[in-house]
């Protein structure tokens, strides 16, 4: 069986579904954020492979931004997370909840 | 072998770049001044700021006339394009940044204004902006956003209090979450169409009469989600109150306008073009959207105790009655959501700013929020100007005329008259009267009931100083005498939409 | 000077309140009263330059606004309007003069000229904007003084007041949107201007849904029933001020707009809806009538009858013949004057013992006789004695609608009783009997403040009872020109038939003339 | 002859202005001799008016100014004395005077003096605007300014409960006639397109029939009530609250006979509508019937009174409805002044009794009130109708009429009336004037009445016996305007039959009276006698139980039907339901905002269930827009 374009997406689905699911019941803050690389990173895999199938560098273009903008929001992520950490000692979302209503 | 690449200058067309590089060129120069000789005063910064913001808007109005005698410009490889919308768009960002950014300079001294990052950032942001507005290129714009954002967080975070951690958090996670769906929106139309340009995709789209519908509104379902997000429509809004409590009142103020509008450009630019195909689904779905972002954001005002609470909610309730003006996707009603913003904008951070100036550093023992309801009360008799000109923001955003808002709220439903939204115009109509309820509130806490607290009015005014009293004044001016220039405003306005085709 | 009376009338106000806030509060009420009175001066030259042989807009203004859009600052005033506006300045002046001490009475005299200038406003709007702006405008120095000047209720009362007619008001302008709409698509034009708006003729069932979207934002404001139920809470719990402003003029923008925008500008809708609405005026009069005889404060009695007869008025209104217009519109001066003074006698009473429960008194008739002679002038006039001005205008709206209806305005007629049951009775539970409250015994009759303010409106409810036509003249020529309009604009044959023509006759005559030929 | 118009007509009023002045202050004699004074020069200009009219026949109208005038609608203040009002006129302005110079010493020890001046001069200025109007509204505003001196009057001790409550009650009964009357006035204007008198009725010849019947109904409805007529007559019984000066004045002598001059005035009208004045005529029978039967045990002499006026008004009615107009109007002048003379004569015994009114308790009173006694004596000789005082003329002419006209049950009905009348009224002379004294031992000490009130009285006293001497005159001058259908039995016997039976039935009835009455026994009820416990009595006494049945059911019902519609209706239903709504966005809003529950997960999730829901969607309708054909077989194969 060769492995085409749809294999590709359907694989990108499955991992953004797991990212979904893991930003839905992840408690903790860096499980979260994993969780959120991961969405990402399913996208670039179908972006290169639609790049690929149209013969086109747009997608991976795409991916490349992808993949900067990723490693950025890690890095603001994780300063939030070090700064929260500092002040509270936990990273459990569940804390985190002074305001609402 | 490759052709050596081979561009010419003037196809670039760098004048198209110039707006959204200068914001960024001065926050190089306050990162570089910092590296030098740090430990500089905040005015210096907030005055760089300002320089360089009104460079920027010069730049504007150069492109503005380029534009209304060319039409819609392209520029660098096609990425960039300059149109009326992107205009009017960053002129608001630009205008809305010039007010907010003397806010700093508040009499006593918060945390995040002693950086000067804090400056650099505020600038990258409004770069990021500008650069989602001017491009239909949608690497550019989930660029643009994601650079905007990013800075954003930051500065909600260096407001360095409890809540402002944990909303820049929540606001930061749920980004994250947005940045993907964008992401995996803007790759299903790249799957279906081969193209990240939107007037591209619409073009291949239309070509092949919509084939794949289902795919379609896949893609649209993502980015509408991401969108949806930044506009705070239900059920994307949660972020909203609590990031609006969580930062300080001046940037809550600026973060109900200036990402807001570039969004709403995003979003006339996505689905203008779709609606217009006949993509009914979408305007049902915009439709129930835009019904109950206003509806449910309004009761939940309702029942809020705290000040800015009430104004995040309001917020949503007025994105979701601008959103209509895309629903709707006449030129009147594009033109309408301009104008609607630009009143907006002018009360909302004349709102804000008011909460702003009644800042306290340490919660008094019968507060629980900073702005809570009963901290205003009785404010007619300890500080009556500052009461009178509080109760004329609420009176505008209520929409009792002849204040701002009213002329955009007028406008707004007359264009869903207009465009054969009957029911929507009638939903519009009650909802500002649900929402009347609770800037009333503010103005009864205000004017009819007795001071809860010592009879010292300085409260209200404790954070006041020159600047602040200013930009308070001049969005006070504003409001109160805006049916003076809302004809210019509108014509203006109407001119620059109809010639970008919207 | 007299080209921009009008601006003047709408601006002095305003201005004079701005300038107010500079004053020291200890003169602040000679200020007001200064003001007040100046402007009233201003309204009566009014009077006595409008040419009362002209029917149509007299001393119009206009100026570009939003020109985009067609909204233009118009204003104009005719037979209609011209004695509203007076009424407001005269009552905003003897308001202020009669004012009793109350709190921070600085604000409330920079409130009451801003009420002023809404007042004015809207009756001599000819945009519907501006219209719309003075409308609403009017709500806020109303829920201010409502609720700063208050009774224990007011803060519900006022927010009450203030969100039930804005509701209202908003369908309002949604109608007026679609109004502009029709106007554009007819002509190519964007305009709100009312003038426009009576060139219009639009189908039928345009006409239904208009003017019901119109119908909704003037029945709240009237109020109509059921709408009526914020009136006796805000009328409860506003000072005396407040319920004499708002009894004498604010209900009174309601049946005005009835007459401004839904008789002329939807004729059929007009006839078409007018047995409903003439069956709620009926149930205004006699129900609100019988709510009024069951209240225990002498206060709600006043603000229930105000509902009643407001029932008369949009009855009279909804004759659609010359009769009743005119009627409907010396009624509103009248039930303006009467209610007015009513509140006012009321606001004497409280003042003295701060309570308005009529089982607090009795007797009083020995003990405040002056008091009580003038509480019983009004309260005659309210019933509708003739000889006193409410009795010309509620007759002669019964007269023009029974040309509509034999049997709805025999039931309409029933006003004439109920009036007198509430009215006599609180009269008898207040000032006849034994005085048995010992707190009411030496109660000090009616000073000169309060006569200031009382003596003018019982003459002026004789005068105009016994001499009514400086008024009816100006009102019956802007009426016909009005009944001819919408007759000319009816499009069915009921409305044809129900609307009169006045200038029949001429064509009669015409007609004779060319067969003598 | 203008000018004497004006000062017959302004100078009550200028004498109640004069008398308001002072209306707050104690007791000045001088608003009595003032006013007073002013209705003697309105009687004397009435007067020269009457001369006037007599002898040229012509009459004078006026129009002051314009009072209403819009549209088609022209109504002047127009005054017009003829035949008719100068009759009326002639009426008012002397029973008023006598009334208001009697009046200076009936009051003389009350507080209210000068207001009791200055509301019975307005009373007469009404009076005068009422009969001297040449159109409808001129008329309706008299109407009603005569019933709200009515009301200041029957209530001027507005300390009694009892007379504010009869003071209401008059008013407010009033009113529901006058309705009909402005309901009739409507009529007349849509019909004829005017209000004046002579326009209106010249219209109305031209009108159809059923038209101008509903026109004589709601017409009549207004005098029903103003002439007390069942069922809106219980409030004149009441309306005896009110100082006796003004039970004579207006409960007697004027205000409540405007129902018949109204009748009278529209003769053109009720000409045309003949079963309309048989109803009146019927009506008229049947309270002058009613009216007697309760005065015969009533124990209130101001109410007996009252009833016989009542009465009285009956035959004038039935006198007016079988178009005997001025046969109704000659009635109405002797009637006024007997009956004022019986008034004032009643308001002296009361005086003498520091207002006891219970001729049981009284007796004998005519040792000591001999001017009194001889008064009211032959004011009831005379209101009996005996031969050759005032009522003897009129009244026996409506008998006539009555017979002449074949309409025998009303004939009866009224020569029943006419022995109760007589019955009743010497009852109240016995009772008061003679047999024993039962007076001095309830420690009563009466005392003859000023000797300036009974001169005052004597004008009365004249007229009601020479009155009838008038009656060809009168039928001269006044059929000029009014129908003059003179009533003659056609045979002499049968007309001397009738005379002198009725008259042996009159006197024989007040002999009954006195014999009964005059006995010594005469005690005190006290509730205990067999006949107090009759039903007859019973049901007499308390008035048929109609004030009962109007007070438990229908103003009972109205206070409960109000208080029910205040708090149940208006606050509980309609206030609540406008407060519902609006409580449903707040309660939504209240419900609904645990959604932010301020967890971020709980809002991470909220995010993608949108997303989910949205894509659902996405996928239906991607699914439906696909297979769009196939659905629509399966839809049309299902036959939607």
């Amino acid at each position: 069986m060769e492995i085409g374009l749809n294999h590709y997406l359907v694989l990108s689905t499955i991992l953004f579904s797991i990212g979904l699911v893991g930003v839905m019941r992840r408690k903790n803050l860096l499980m979260l954020f994993f969780a959120t690389e991961i969405l990402l990173n399913s996208v670039n895999i179908a972006f290169a492979a639609i790049s690929h199938y149209y013969g086109d560098l747009t997608g991976q273009m795409f991916a490349f931004f992808v993949i900067a903008i990723a490693a950025s929001e890690v890095a603001v992520g994780l300063g939030l997370l070090v700064v929260w950490h500092k002040r509270h000692n936990a990273i459990d979302l569940d804390l985190m909840s002074t305001m609402k209503g | 072998m490759l052709e050596p690449v081979n561009v010419s200058l003037e196809s670039l067309n760098l004048m198209t770049l110039a707006p959204m590089l200068i914001p960024i060129i001065g926050a190089l120069l306050i990162l570089v001044i910092d590296i030098f000789k740090s430990g500089l005063d905040k005015s210096l910064f907030v005055m760089i700021s300002i320089l360089f913001l009104l460079i920027d808007l010069g730049a504007i109005v150069e492109t503005a006339g380029i534009f209304t005698e060319n039409g819609t410009m392209m520029g660098v490889f096609d990425v960039m394009l300059i149109d009326g919308l992107a205009i009017l768009a960053q002129l608001i960002i630009v205008v809305a940044s010039l007010l907010f950014i003397p806010l700093a300079l508040t009499h006593k001294h918060f945390h995040e204004f002693a950086y000067p990052e804090f400056f650099a950032l505020f600038l990258f942001m409004l770069g990021g902006f500008q650069f989602m507005v001017a491009t239909d290129n949608l690497i550019l714009i989930f660029v643009g956003l994601e650079t905007a954002s990013l800075a954003l967080y930051t500065l909600i975070a260096m407001h360095n209090r409890d809540k402002s951690f944990e909303a820049a958090i929540k606001y930061f996670t749920m980004g994250a979450l947005s940045a993907g769906f964008f992401s995996f929106g803007s790759m299903v139309f790249y799957a279906l169409t081969g193209s990240i340009e939107i007037n591209q995709i619409a073009a291949v789209l239309g070509a092949n009469g919509f084939a794949d519908m289902g795919f379609v509104l896949v893609g649209v379902v993502f980015v509408l989600a991401a969108l949806g997000f930044k506009l705070s429509l239900v059920p994307f809004h949660t972020w909203a109150p609590d990031v609006y409590e969580g930062s300080s009142a001046s940037l809550a103020g600026f973060m109900s306008i200036v990402p807001k509008i570039a969004v709403f450009i995003v979003a006339m630019r996505m689905f203008e073009f779709l609606i217009h195909s006949g993509v009914v689904w979408l305007e049902v779905i915009l439709y129930i959207v835009v019904v109950v972002t206003m509806t449910m954001a309004n009761m939940w005002a309702l029942v809020q105790t705290d000040v800015k609470r009430m104004l995040a909610y309001s917020s949503i309730t007025h994105a979701g009655f601008v959103m209509a003006a895309i629903l709707i996707g006449t030129t009147q009603s594009n033109s309408a959501l301009f104008l609607y913003w630009i009143l907006f904008s002018f009360i909302n951070l004349g709102a804000f700013s008011m909460l702003w100036i009644s800042r306290q550093k340490h919660l008094p023992y019968h507060q629980y929020t900073d702005h809570s309801f009963e901290k205003f009360a009785g404010m007619i008799q300890t500080s009556p100007v500052a009461a009178t000109i509080m109760g004329v923001f609420m009176l505008s955003l209520a929409g009792i005329p002849p204040f701002a808002l009213f002329w955009g709220k007028i406008y707004l439903i007359s264009s869903a008259v207009t465009g054969g939204y009957t029911v929507l115009a009638f939903i519009m109509a009650l909802n500002s009267a649900v929402g009347a309820y609770y800037y009333l509130k503010l103005v009864v806490y205000m004017f009819m009931k007795e001071p809860v607290i010592n009879k010292d009015g300085h409260v209200f005014v404790a954070n006041a100083t020159t600047p602040l009293k200013t930009i308070i004044g001049f969005a006070a001016v504003g409001t109160i005498f805006a049916f003076l220039a809302v004809n210019p405003v509108l014509e203006f306005i109407t001119a620059l939409v109809y010639k970008s085709g919207y | 000077m007299l080209d921009n009376i009008l601006s003047i009338l709408i601006f002095f106000p305003a201005l004079a309140a701005i300038f107010g806030f500079a004053v020291h509060k200890d003169s602040m009420r000679a200020y007001g009263v200064s003001v007040s009175f100046i402007e009233f001066t201003l309204a009566l030259m009014l009077w006595f330059s409008f040419d009362s042989n002209v029917s149509g807009m007299q001393f119009m203004e206009q100026l570009p606004l939003v020109p985009a859009f067609g909204i233009n600052y118009i204003l104009g005033v005719d037979g209609i309007s011209l004695f509203i506006v007076i009424l407001a300045a005269f009552f905003t002046m003897i308001g202020i003069a009669s004012l009793s001490d109350t709190k921070d009475v600085k604000n409330m005299i920079i409130t009451l000229l801003f009420l002023q200038m809404t007042m004015v406003g809207v009756f001599v709007a000819l945009d519907a904007i501006v219209f719309y702006v003075f409308w609403e405008l009017s709500l806020v120095p109303m829920l201010y003084l409502i609720g700063a000047w208050g009774g224990p209720l007011r803060i519900y009362a006022s927010v009450k007041f203030f969100l039930y007619t804005f509701t209202g008001s908003l369908v309002m302008l949604v109608g007026m949107l679609f109004m502009a709409y029709f106007y554009f698509q007819a002509t190519g034009v964007w305009s709100f201007a009312i003038l426009d708006w009576y060139r219009l003729i639009l189908p039928e069932t345009f006409q239904l849904w208009l003017f019901a979207a119109f119908f909704f934002g003037f029945a709240i404001k009237v109020p109509m029933f059921p709408f009526h139920t914020w009136l006796p809470y805000a009328h409860g719990q506003a000072p005396t001020i407040g319920s004499v402003i708002l009894a004498a003029i604010l209900l009174k923008m309601g049946t005005y707009a009835f007459i401004r925008f839904s008789l002329p500008m939807f004729p059929d809708a007009a006839v078409f809806f007018m047995f409903p609405i003439a069956i709620i005026a009926i149930i205004m009069i006699v129900y609100t009538a019988m709510v009024a005889y069951a209240q225990e404060d002498v206060k709600q009695v006043v603000a229930y009858s105000s509902v009643s007869h407001m029932g008369v008025i949009i009855l009279g209104t909804f004759a659609l013949n010359v009769e009743g217009i005119t009627g409907s519109i010396f009624l509103m001066i009248a039930h303006g004057v009467v209610s007015g003074a009513l509140f006012l006698l009321v606001g004497v009473i409280y003042d003295r013992r701060h309570t308005k429960m009529m089982s607090e008194f009795g007797g009083l008739a020995s003990v405040m006789p002056r008091f009580a002679t003038i509480f019983g002038i009004m309260m005659m006039a309210s019933v509708g004695l003739p000889l006193t001005i409410n009795f010309v205008g509620e007759f002669l709206s019964l007269l023009g609608f029974y040309q509509q209806s034999h049997i709805l305005t025999l039931l309409a007629g029933i006003a004439i009783i109920v009036g007198a049951i509430y009215m006599l009775a609180a009269y008898k539970k207040m000032f006849f009997g034994e005085v048995t409250n010992e707190k009411n015994r030496n109660l000090p009759d009616v000073n000169k403040r309060e006569l200031i303010a009382l003596v003018p409106l019982v003459i002026i409810t004789v005068w105009l009872g016994i001499y009514p036509k400086p008024l009816l003249g100006p009102i019956n020529n802007s009426v016909e020109s009005v009944v001819q309009l919408m007759h000319d604009k009816a499009i069915t044959e009921e409305a044809k038939a129900r609307i009169p023509n006045l200038i029949e006759g001429i064509e009669i005559t015409k007609t004779t003339d060319t067969e003598a030929q | 002859m203008e000018i004497l118009l004006y000062t017959a007509l302004f100078s009550p009023l200028v004498g109640s202005l004069f008398a308001a002045l002072f209306g707050a202050s104690p007791k000045t004699l001088i608003t009595g001799i003032v006013t007073s004074a002013l209705l003697g020069v309105s009687l004397i200009a009435s007067t020269i008016l009457l001369v006037h009219v007599i002898t040229t026949g012509q009459f004078v109208q006026v129009e002051l100014m314009t009072w209403m005038a819009t549209g088609d609608l022209y109504i002047p203040f127009g005054f017009i004395v003829d035949q008719i009002s100068v009759t009326m006129m002639m009426v008012v302005t002397l029973v008023s005077t006598v009334v208001h110079v009697y009046a200076i010493g009936y009051m003389d020890h009350d507080k209210g003096f000068n207001r009791f001046f200055s509301w019975l001069s307005a009373f007469v200025f009404s009076m005068m605007i009422l009969v001297m109007s040449d159109n409808f509204a001129g008329l309706f505003i008299g109407w009603e300014g005569v019933g709200l001196c009515s009301w200041g009057l029957i209530g001027f001790w507005y300390h009694k409960e009892s007379a504010t409550w009869a003071a209401n009650e008059a008013f407010i009964m009033n009113r529901i006639a006058d309705l009909g009357m402005l309901i009739g006035i409507f009529l007349v204007y849509w019909n004829t397109g005017t209000l004046q008198y002579h326009e209106a009725f010249a219209v109305m010849p031209d009108l159809d029939n059923a038209t101008l019947t509903w026109m004589g109904i709601f017409l009549f409805i207004g005098a029903m009530g103003k002439s007390a007529q069942f069922p809106l007559h219980t409030w004149l019984a009441d309306a005896m609250e009110g100082p006796t000066p003004v039970s004579a004045l207006i409960h007697a002598a004027t205000m409540v006979t405007a129902g018949v001059y109204l009748v009278v005035r529209s003769n053109e009208l009720y000409t045309l509508i003949p079963n309309v004045g048989l109803f009146i005529a019927s009506l008229g029978a049947f309270v002058a019937i009613f009216a007697a039967s309760m005065a015969l045990v009533n124990r209130d002499i101001k109410r007996v009174i009252a009833y016989s006026t009542l009465s009285q008004l009956g035959y004038m009615f039935a006198a007016a409805g079988l178009g005997a107009y001025w046969v109704a109007l000659f009635h109405l002048m002797a009637h006024a002044f007997f009956k004022a003379l019986l008034f004032l004569g009643g308001g002296n015994v009361m005086h003498a009794m520091n207002s006891e009114l219970d001729p049981f308790k009284m007796g004998g009173l005519g040792k000591t009130m001999k001017g009194t006694m001889i008064l009211m004596t032959l004011a009831s000789v005379a209101l009996a109708g005996i031969f050759p005082l005032a009522g003897f003329f009129s009244k026996d002419l409506i008998l006539e009429v009555a017979f002449v006209d074949h309409h025998f049950i009303i004939y009866g009905v009224l020569l029943l009336t006419a022995g109760l009348t007589a019955f009743y009224s010497f009852r109240i002379i016995a009772l008061i004037f003679h047999g024993e004294d039962r007076h001095t031992s309830l420690g009563f000490h009466p005392h003859e009445a000023y000797k300036f009130m009974l001169i005052a009285m004597t004008p009365l006293l004249i007229l009601a016996i020479i009155a009838g001497s008038f009656k060809s005159t009168y039928f001269e001058y006044v059929t000029m305007l009014l129908p003059g259908t003179e009533y003659h039995v056609h045979s002499a016997a049968t007309y001397w039959i009738m005379t002198i039976g009725t008259q042996l039935f009159v006197i024989l009835s007040i002999a009954f009276a006195y014999k009964k009455y005059m006995c010594k026994d005469i005690k005190v009820p006290d509730g205990t006698s067999a006949m107090e416990n009759s039903f007859k009595y019973k049901l007499l006494i308390n008035q048929y139980y109609i004030p009962h049945f109007y007070n438990e059911y229908l103003v009972k019902s109205y206070r409960a039907l109000s208080t029910i519609f205040w708090k149940q209706v208006d606050q509980k239903i309609i206030d609540a339901s406008v407060d519902g709504i609006a409580n449903i966005f707040y309660k939504t809003g209240k419900n609904t905002r645990t959604m932010q529950s301020g967890n971020l997960s709980t809002m991470l999730k909220w995010m993608v269930a949108g997303t989910v829901v949205l894509l659902s969607l996405a996928v239906v309708f991607g699914l439906a827009v696909r297979h769009s054909d196939e659905i629509k077989t399966i839809l049309s194969g299902l036959g939607v």
